[in-house]
């Protein structure tokens, strides 16, 4: 199994979930992460003290899928994910030995 | 300083008190209704109002000990006046220096004792607010590292030896009361005095670990803006109230206050938007803050004009301590007691001895041919800003005595003063 | 439109004003007490109440802005206010058009000066915060989205040429306080007003970024809660205020307000448990201040079973108005400023009509057998919907000339408000 | 129970109120625009001092709900009062036991009648607001978990037999009127009554899943703080208000009242100090809860020297209450209405029987000599408790009964009831 | 050295933390994750306006651990964060290349 | 490709950010998390009743890097976050197998 971590844009979280729910994604985890890159943060102002607030609010989405989904999978975040401005983020593979579904004890494929 | 008028108002009306009864001419329901609405308004500004402004201000983790200084700063003053405050500065004068301890527990005062139209329990209530107030403003410039213990001891010492004293000399029958300066409301008693204070409580406590290196991100500007409103609010009972009845000069000052407040408030965003290109609503808060206290000492002095000028340079002016002189001299005034209440102080006392109109109050300032009327403001001025600073000066060093030092300890500061001092937190939501 | 009774009061006043003074006999200082107290009610509806029970609907990125709207709104009629906006509304009668610049920056007003029985000062002021409340309500349709230079030209030429009038041909002297209608604290020249203006600003304005599409949850149902709570502290002084007396007659006020705002919300909360199953907090924080915009014309002047079908009818049009209308129509009047305010503000000013008790007010409605004075007030109702209307489309017309467009960008918008334009967070918690 | 002095004087008040009018010699402006006044202050308590006092408290998931049962409390009794309330607790006695129907929907009542010196409109406006903020105290007993059908059903029945009863009995001129026990402004009444059957309530509800086995957070202490604070604003209505007139014995009240708040806020801080090393603010704020409740029945009674006295002990109590007693005998008073009001109403009941000063009010304690006054003051707290707790049972019963159980599902529990009754949540910043 | 993440339901978490703890597991990392999945989320109502709120609150348990320590691990985790609902969620396991201290500079399973 | 975890103390983060950005790391992704370890917690007290919390506040830094990178990050990063005080923290390392910019559609190292 694969883990795939895409970093995103708060507001395309809708439209990434529900494209992988379309192409039978049935589960995955996201959480709010600041992010730092090559898009531009702002600057906040206090009685003129100035804070550059350089880390922007991201979303990453895990979801852990069976090998064989992965292509289709990452061709679907990259398309519902896209704005084609800088900071649309970016999306990690790596391997995933063993899932357990807690409720159940099913492993692997059959615990996604 | 209250000085001309108003003092010499009270002080007369003290000495005649006693002789006063409900059976008498002078008692007025109304006058009283109005002062005790006055000083519940004013109450609200320590515990809510300012605790609000001041903790919205400070970081997350210290939000709930900022709140709790000025909450501590209430409660602990409530208790003292009532013991000897009102006493020390209300009681018979001895000298010109201070008030006798006649009044001790309140003793001697009745439900008919009166102090002009109201009853002497009424005055005395009121007064306690303003007492109140003004150390709770002092906390604005030391938050976010002080140890509560020296809170505490910190306010029963400066109440009892730089508030009480000041408070008598310019409205107890002292000796400032026959300079002849004006003060509607407090400017000097209560900001100046406060500001003083507060700066050189700053520079003896030192920095926040960090000032100027890290980020300190207020807590909540919507706080913030949610204390201001709630100072405003209780701002009319502290300008209006001052005139210890309710008429046309209550009328007066209440709209004055108000217009100070607004204008204030938009002059300090617009040097904010000259400045950084963007109005920020912290500027918005604290400008209102600014123009309330600049028009305190004026506020039944000066017509609408007056109180338009006063308020319009009071944003700038806060502005420039806030957001200039701070860094400029590198100090560590956190909320701006110094740069927003001092400055303000000064200037507000300065402007009544130059817009005072003789239509609105009994007093003419330099615009209607008395100059002489500002250089009285001057002298108050600087006696309130001398005698506050040596006052000072001394009971932060015998409170750090007392509390075995003055700031809670590194470790304790970097986790936040809610957690260390008091084991709580302001939010979990 | 107080047009028949109070507004003719306040005229007649007016007239008289001048020639009287604290000798006379007229002057009370309970009225004043009250009346300084009112004032000071009202005011916290603006910076806090409004500010709160808006901020809170708003989304987290654009609470601060949303909060900004109501207190720079206070602010800045504040200022024009004792420059123009008196006059304008209760100078000398023009024509039955408009009021004379006569008190231009407040002139020829003294200290003695008198409306009734209390100083002109403090009437002023009163009038002062109903101005700056009205235009607050406009900002609930448009928050999310304007400009904030937009929203300070829009509040000012709003006052000047929309609002001023109104109070003047209602309040001050001109040609609707001949026709009879009752409005007892400002049905028509404050909600119906407002509402109105709110949504046609909202329709020139353009919807929210997604609106109807994607989730635009409120920041803080709690903080709308207590922004209701202290709307509902400060309509006393709206409705009870406005019988510019301390009286029996303000009394009935308090309590019709008291219990119209109850009802509303229970209402409120009643249809939201009949269509969703769930009474919602939401649901009863808008449904009191539903109700206490239906009584506030009514409520000097009906007894305590129309306060009841007034505030009971009043739920159910706000939650019609805010849940069904708006998406029917597909129109983005943000916060319901229209639906809640607009349309309860048309059911009062009727239901005022309906059931004046002339044994509580002077005036008698349709149940009393007075069918004329709904027709009366009808229409007051279209009088003010037509100018309201008209003059807002010309206004904002004229205010996106100015500032070079109403909206933000599509990207501050997404950024959120509060960062774009005040670079500034609410919360940092 | 405000026997002896007050409800005697509103007994005979109200026997000659028709017969008086603005004609006579008795109404008075100032004290009308002070129970104005009072009336709005005390309002504020309930939907804005306690629901955030006791919202602070309660979960983060919880925080809406808790707010929501004052808030409705707060409505449900404004829209009873006005129809049957005020008439069985101010009607025509009938037997000393309750009052006759002849005020149903406030009928027989105009704008020129009278109680004593304010208008009748007013005074039941004011009694109105006390009634409802104690049945929103019940509701610290029984937070996060009740069923809000349950709530409201409960809160009509209530008010109904339990508080208009006493309310009757002591203040309407009831059998508990000629008693000669002392109550200023309603520390049996409201504090006994609301504490006994909160705890009622509370052994009847069952404790909350989890109690004392996993961690409870407070949602937000710093909201908790500014509730205590709004309630300590309000309470200068309540307090000060209950002398039905602006004058001296308000003034004294008011004094008392800060006092014992500042203290008891001092003393449970003291407290958990000494016992924690910690002062908490919680502490600070529920011992200045703990100060105001002990203080209601002795306010207008006793001087400085007994508020200090009757504060400090109340924060001590509260603590003890609250800290100690609850889980001593393990049972769910989940924001420990019994534990601060109810132990501190007793304790203020007695302690008024104790310290009743002559040069205050009209009434003298133990310590002036007057042993049998404590003994009366044991008898009002022992009925009070008496019929409160077993109407509570009885009515609780039939709640369970009509809203076909209690408490929430398990489920809803878990989920927290701003989403399982509300389907909203309290923040989303 | 594996690492093992357990996305698992709020209120588990104390009881999942003091299993770890009894099994010798020392340190751990915690965030709160929103889970999409097969429960149902709830719905939110303003003034009319119904948002389905589909993500719900879980928290995910990070625990790197010696290779010989997972099936141990792993049985402690499904047993202690197990109510048998839908919703108790997923053991994922990776494997993690190296671990330091920070403080030492230890490496690997000293480290943990 | 790796990803570098570190979990830290959150006042080290901007130490750790401009030592990463000085050594040409470009972009990163930090959230807040609780840890559990030998750091000892505070205690809370409400109206009497105690809650020790034991989780603490942390930082999560997660960065890919390039395999080359590996050891100077591993250096910076032991160096920035050091304070020698118990809980600074702990680095764990893992593969990733590919990486996208969402943007651009470049995989691996282009990606980062
Ligand atoms: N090397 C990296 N490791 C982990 N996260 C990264 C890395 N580089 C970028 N990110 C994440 O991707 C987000 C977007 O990157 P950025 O450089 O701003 O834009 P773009 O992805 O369009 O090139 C960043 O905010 C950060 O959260
Ligand atoms: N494929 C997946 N990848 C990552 N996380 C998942 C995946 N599937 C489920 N989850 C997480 O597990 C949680 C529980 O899953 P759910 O399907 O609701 O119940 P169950 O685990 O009982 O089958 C989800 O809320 C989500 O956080
Ligand atoms: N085995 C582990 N797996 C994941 N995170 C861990 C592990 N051990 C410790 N941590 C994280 O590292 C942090 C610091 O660990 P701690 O034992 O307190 O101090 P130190 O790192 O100095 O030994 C913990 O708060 C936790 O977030």
């Amino acid at each position: 199994m694969k883990k795939v971590e895409a970093v995103i844009r708060p507001f395309q979280l809708d439209v990434v979930k529900e494209a992988l729910l379309e192409i039978g994604i049935k589960g995955m985890s996201v959480s709010e992460v600041k992010g730092y890159g090559r898009q531009k943060g702002h600057t906040e102002i206090y009685r003129g003290a100035e804070y550059v607030v350089d880390f922007l609010p991201k979303i990453k989405v895990e979801v852990v899928i069976k090998d064989e989904d992965l292509d289709n999978v990452l061709d679907v975040i990259i398309d519902s994910a896209k704005t084609g401005k800088i900071g649309d983020g970016k999306i990690f593979v790596s391997n995933i030995e063993k899932a357990v579904r807690i409720r159940t004890g099913e492993v692997d494929n059959e615990a996604l | 300083m209250k000085l001309y008028r108003k003092s010499c108002l009270i002080a007369s009306l003290l000495i005649f008190a006693p002789s006063m009864s409900f059976a008498g001419t002078k008692f007025n329901s109304g006058d009283t209704a109005w002062l005790l609405t006055a000083t519940a308004l004013v109450m609200l500004m320590t515990p809510a109002g300012l605790a609000l402004f001041y903790g919205g201000m400070s970081r997350g983790k210290n939000i709930l000990n900022t709140i709790g200084l000025s909450f501590a700063a209430y409660a602990t003053v409530s208790i003292m006046w009532v013991i000897w405050g009102f006493s020390l500065s209300f009681g018979k004068d001895i000298n010109g220096i201070i008030g006798s301890m006649q009044y001790l527990f309140m003793s001697g005062i009745g439900v008919k004792t009166l102090v002009g139209s109201i009853p002497t329990f009424v005055f005395a209530s009121f007064q306690m607010t303003f007492a109140a107030i003004t150390v709770g403003l002092i906390s604005g410039s030391v938050v976010e590292r002080l140890k509560f213990s020296s809170w505490i001891v910190f306010t029963v010492l400066w109440v009892t030896f730089v508030y009480a004293p000041i408070a008598h000399w310019v409205w107890g029958g002292g000796w400032l009361s026959n300079l002849g300066a004006l003060d509607f409301a407090g400017g000097t008693v209560v900001h100046i005095n406060a500001g003083v204070a507060g700066l050189v409580f700053a520079l003896m406590l030192g920095k926040r670990r960090g000032f100027r290196k890290i980020a300190m991100p207020p807590s909540s500007i919507v706080l913030t803006v949610l204390g201001a409103a709630l100072l405003w609010f209780g701002w009319f009972g502290f300008n209006a109230g001052s005139a210890l009845s309710a008429n046309g000069l209550s009328g007066a000052a209440f709209l004055s206050t108000n217009t100070a407040a607004a204008i204030g408030a938009a002059s300090w965003m617009f040097v904010d938007w000259l400045t950084h290109k963007h109005p920020t609503m912290l500027g918005g808060a604290s400008g209102a803050v600014a123009g309330l206290v600049a028009v305190t000492p004026a506020a039944g002095y000066v017509n609408i004009i007056g109180a338009l000028v006063i308020g319009a340079v009071s944003g700038v002016l806060g502005w420039f301590g806030a957001s200039y002189l701070k860094y400029k001299f590198d100090y560590d005034d956190s909320l701006d007691a110094f740069g927003v209440h001092g400055l303000n102080g000064i200037w507000g006392a300065l402007a009544t001895g130059i817009f005072a109109d003789p239509a609105i109050g009994s007093a003419k300032g330099l615009l209607y041919g008395n100059p002489h009327q500002l250089f009285v403001q001057l002298i108050a001025v600087l006696a309130t800003i001398t005698y506050s600073a040596l006052g000072t000066f001394i009971l932060v060093k015998i409170t750090s005595a007392v509390t075995n030092g003055l700031r809670v300890s590194d470790e304790e500061e970097l986790k936040g003063l809610d957690i260390s001092i008091h084991t709580e937190k302001g939010f979990e939501i």
